[in-house]
């Protein structure tokens, strides 16, 4: 208990961080029309490919002699970036046809 | 001074994710807000590979491995979206969801290879705590989106083992305990971590691997938000901000949605999940229907119809998917404006299997977007209407969802078709769609069958009307 | 320069927090009907009285032969008082009035 | 421990501060929210007394003090909050809000009483800084509110000094040079901070008189989130969450409320702020328009044509309240409803001078809710309806609004009474609105007026329809 109470206490400002953004990020899509919802489910995977920032912090530690971790870092990099790329291109392809409707009512 | 730069490029990245999200939720601004958060992550990848500092900013390299990671992402990545058909755009988005949980469970290897527990502060090993969660949930995220991505691609049927929630239950039930072994029996390089990555793994398959295919988009959405929720995991890890707010914000984001395409389909997600009736999804082949008959048309009947009527409505649903039939449906549409009738389609929000999927499918034949109308549109329309054409529809406009307290769509708003003064029913069989459930509509008065897959039921109706 | 660059280094935190709250704020308000305009200008304003938390620290500090901070904290106790126990039972009364109608559209 | 309890007190009471606010924004659940985030203060406000501790934690006294404040604000605060009449509640939101605003300045000028700038960690001195705002825009909220206070009192005239606009800009400029100078040349008790005291009083006084009256709701809410910021000031300044959480919340709720308030009066805030039409109000006299003319309506046959008629609509206005007409109007509905006549009122939503006034009026005189019909509701009625009575209303009924493109009220949606079979108009004389613009209405055919006080005018309405 005292445990845990001191880890909470220590956290505060990531807590609030993380409420904050749990919340902020249940408003701002919570009146999304049907037809979008695809496209968004596009779009906020290509966001959550900001794990790509994470792969590259990996192998800029890495040290060059530890073969494994380059490999594994290699591989992290590469399937990061294809989820940032494939994600943002292919939501765009999606969101083309929206292009000609000048105003689409909800 | 370039750490503090590295900072304020995060902080401008997780400004562009939280804008974008709004933007890409309102149809007048989505594609901006695709772009603008694509910027963000720019900012963000370039800035981490030229500003970041390790403590000791010492040990820094690998810029070769690096570079070439992401062009060949880049260019892979590239071309499976750009090669993509409209109508496979679900399981792609899939595939690169499936990528990122790789990503973030291969964070974690990494850094648990590294960690030594000797050297943590305080009696809670907070790091590694971040380490399990994060392999977990990416790597349930990567297996479960690859099972999604091959039913999608029809690759993987739908099958549901014996036993299979009491065996999901158990599965889950030893992640954990496995979790809390490895947090109380905290020692470098424990070789059980390698032992959760697998029951991840098959967890992430026997997950997925029970629920109906149809179901797929919802299973995609939730996945999508346990990758945010991992990617936010590597940013606790790293105290990186960017990855916080990006992971964050699309598991929240992603969860909301993923109610939000439940509630559009007027079902629960535990309804979906433990397959109520997602999995149980019938052939093509026709059932009769007890006593009750139907009446078919003729071909040519058809065509001479709809070429001496003054305003028709198409209702597109999965079936005229399946079939690909979506050019030649153009091409009777075209034909009918030629002969003066006023042809225009209405759109459903759930037709089909994924949200938008009509519109896609319709935009990729070319179909001009005002033709395509939406529910509310076109509902008090159809009263107007001399012709409603049904192709491969069938939930969407069940008249049970309006009349049948019990039924399982009853709520769900649907197309009012049975307003217009003709209905006719371009399908294989009898055989239900999606939900599993009989449609009375099929045997009113004013509507006629026109049996066949949809693609060949068009083209004879294009021949014909063309004769007329 | 160098200067700002540094203190909003070392303030990340802070500024997240302040961005996210502030957008949180935005957003959570953003769709409200006409009628409840005065009411959640009420709210608000009642909230805002946790300023009274700061005058408490204030005087929980002040040292007890600091007339001048005694008398200066005390009336600013009075007065945060004021806000939030006058804020709230205003608003509440002006919400007294919804309580009879059983749904009100937008 | 206790500390860390602190803390977690505070994220509630921040929790409670974000959940009341989304509540109050619904009318369902504003009330609950209300509770809640009060809820939550007192959760603050007792943590604080019973946890803090200074870094020290040696000097912590004077408990007597704050009980007694804390006992002497909530007997003072309750009892003005529940006496305070209806109608006058806006009033009463100003004078708490400035209250807040004092709290926040006096924060900033003990905490300045005891900052040692030579202890500061770098060359900027954050907290100083810090203080200075708080000073600042808790003493113009404070100045402020009153002002504005006074003006819904009655007590302060709108009045518009000669070069007004200028002198604010110029002690603006003033103000902020000040700081500037505060901050450059920072020793202990600086006594160039008291100036800055009372230059942000002065200004606060200079910024509200020239507003007229009737904007006093929205300078209110403006001020509102001055406060919110000012409280945020307070909570860097002690790193106090809760305060911070409270404070932001509350400046950008308010600054966007400030916004809708505008919005739905169809104004700009500049507009607002730089008095553009709010500033000019006429008087109760009327001024004869040009060479069209009305007609008049006598009190009998305005009895003779409600008493048989079978819908009559009421449309209140600001006239309504300013004649503490309530009462007999509603006498007057009842009245006619025991004659078998149907009597709903139509509420536009900026009726009277704060949203909501028509509502609390009228709840006042126990007219029964479901009578009170919203502007989207009984528009496509008015059409159905023989006798619309607008008591002291005018801009909401101005058919300017929708047809006349230069009319600075074009473009508000307005309660179409002119569909309606007959309108009589009660009002003293032929003066403007709010607005202050001519009201074609009034020379429309159906239309007859019933010039005169609109309580007297009601009397002897009733006193005739009993009569007939
Ligand atoms: N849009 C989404 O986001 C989404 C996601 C998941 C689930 N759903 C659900 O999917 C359903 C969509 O409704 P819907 O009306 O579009 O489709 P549906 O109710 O699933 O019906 C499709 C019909 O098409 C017919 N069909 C299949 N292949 C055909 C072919 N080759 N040619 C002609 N007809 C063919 C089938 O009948 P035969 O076999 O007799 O031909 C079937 O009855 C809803 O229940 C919705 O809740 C939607
Ligand atoms: N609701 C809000 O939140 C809010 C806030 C600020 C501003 N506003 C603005 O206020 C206006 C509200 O429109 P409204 O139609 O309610 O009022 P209005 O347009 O201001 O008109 C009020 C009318 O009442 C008459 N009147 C005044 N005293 C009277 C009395 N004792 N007996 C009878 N009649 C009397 C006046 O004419 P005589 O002098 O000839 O009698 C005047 O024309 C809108 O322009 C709105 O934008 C609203």
């Amino acid at each position: 208990m005292e445990n845990i109470l001191s880890f909470i206490g220590d956290n505060m400002d990531m807590i609030y961080f993380l409420i904050l953004a749990v919340l902020l990020g249940v408003e701002v899509i919570s009146k999304v029309p049907a037809i979008l919802h695809t496209p968004l489910m596009s779009g906020a995977n290509a966001i959550h490919g900001v794990v790509i920032v994470g792969a590259i912090i990996v192998m800029l530690q890495a040290s060059p002699d530890d073969y494994v971790a380059q490999a594994i870092g290699f591989t992290a990099v590469v399937m990061g970036t294809l989820n940032v790329v494939g994600g943002f291109v292919v939501t765009d392809r999606m969101l083309e046809m929206f292009k000609k409707k000048p105003t689409i009512k909800k | 001074m370039s750490l503090n730069i590295l900072e304020i490029s995060y902080l401008i990245a997780s400004l562009t994710f939280v804008i974008g999200l709004k933007m890409l939720s309102h149809p007048d601004t989505a594609r901006k807000g695709n772009l603008i958060a694509g910027l963000g992550m720019l900012v963000a990848i370039f800035a981490t590979i030229f500003l970041f500092q390790d403590y000791d900013s010492s040990k820094i390299a690998n810029y070769g491995l690096i570079v070439l990671g992401l062009l060949v992402g880049t260019i892979i990545g590239n071309i499976m979206a750009k090669k993509v058909k409209m109508t496979s755009m679900p399981q792609m988005v899939s595939f690169f969801n499936g990528m990122g949980g790789a990503c973030a469970a291969l964070i974690a290897i990494i850094e648990f290879r590294h960690h030594d527990p000797s050297l943590r502060l305080s009696s809670f090993d907070g790091a590694m705590f971040i380490m399990l969660l994060g392999l977990t949930i990416g790597s349930v995220s990567f297996s479960g989106s690859l099972i999604a991505f091959g039913k999608l691609e029809g690759k993987i049927k739908d099958r549901v083992l014996p036993f299979n929630q009491a065996f999901n239950m158990a599965m889950l039930l030893a992640i954990v305990i496995l979790m809390v072994v490895l947090m109380m029996n905290n020692q470098m390089n424990n070789p059980l971590f390698y032992l959760l990555l697998v029951l991840a793994l098959v967890y992430g398959v026997m997950f997925v691997m029970p629920i109906g295919g149809a179901d797929m988009p919802v299973v995609i959405s939730l996945l999508n938000s346990f990758t945010g929720v991992a990617a936010a995991f590597g940013g606790f890890l790293y105290g990186n901000k960017a990855m916080l707010t990006g992971g964050i914000l699309v598991g929240s984001a992603g969860t909301i949605l993923t109610i939000l395409m439940c509630k559009a389909m007027n079902r629960s997600l535990t309804n979906v999940l433990l397959g109520a009736f997602g999995g149980t999804k019938a052939g093509g082949s026709g059932k009769e229907v007890g006593d009750q008959s139907v009446a078919e048309i003729s071909i040519n009947d058809a065509a001479v119809l709809l070429s001496y009527s003054h305003s028709v409505v198409i209702v597109p649903g999965y079936g005229l998917a399946v079939a690909q039939a979506q050019h030649i449906c153009h091409e009777l549409d075209q034909l009918l404006e030629e002969k003066g009738v006023e042809v225009s389609y209405a759109i459903h929000p759930v037709a089909g299997r994924m949200p938008g999927h009509m519109n896609v499918l319709l935009a990729e034949a070319d179909v001009p977007y005002e033709k395509m109308k939406e529910m509310d549109e076109i509902n008090p329309k159809l009263s107007n209407t001399d012709v409603v054409i049904v192709i491969g529809a069938n939930d969407v406009v069940n008249p049970a969802a309006k009349n049948d307290t019990s039924s399982p769509i009853y709520g769900m708003p649907i197309l009012e078709v049975d307003a217009a003064k003709n209905v006719i029913i371009l399908k294989r069989g009898m055989s239900t769609g999606y939900a599993g459930i009989e449609n009375e509509l099929f045997f009113y008065p004013k509507t006629k069958m026109l049996f066949g897959d949809a693609k060949d039921s068009l083209q004879k109706l294009v021949s014909e009307v063309k004769e007329v």
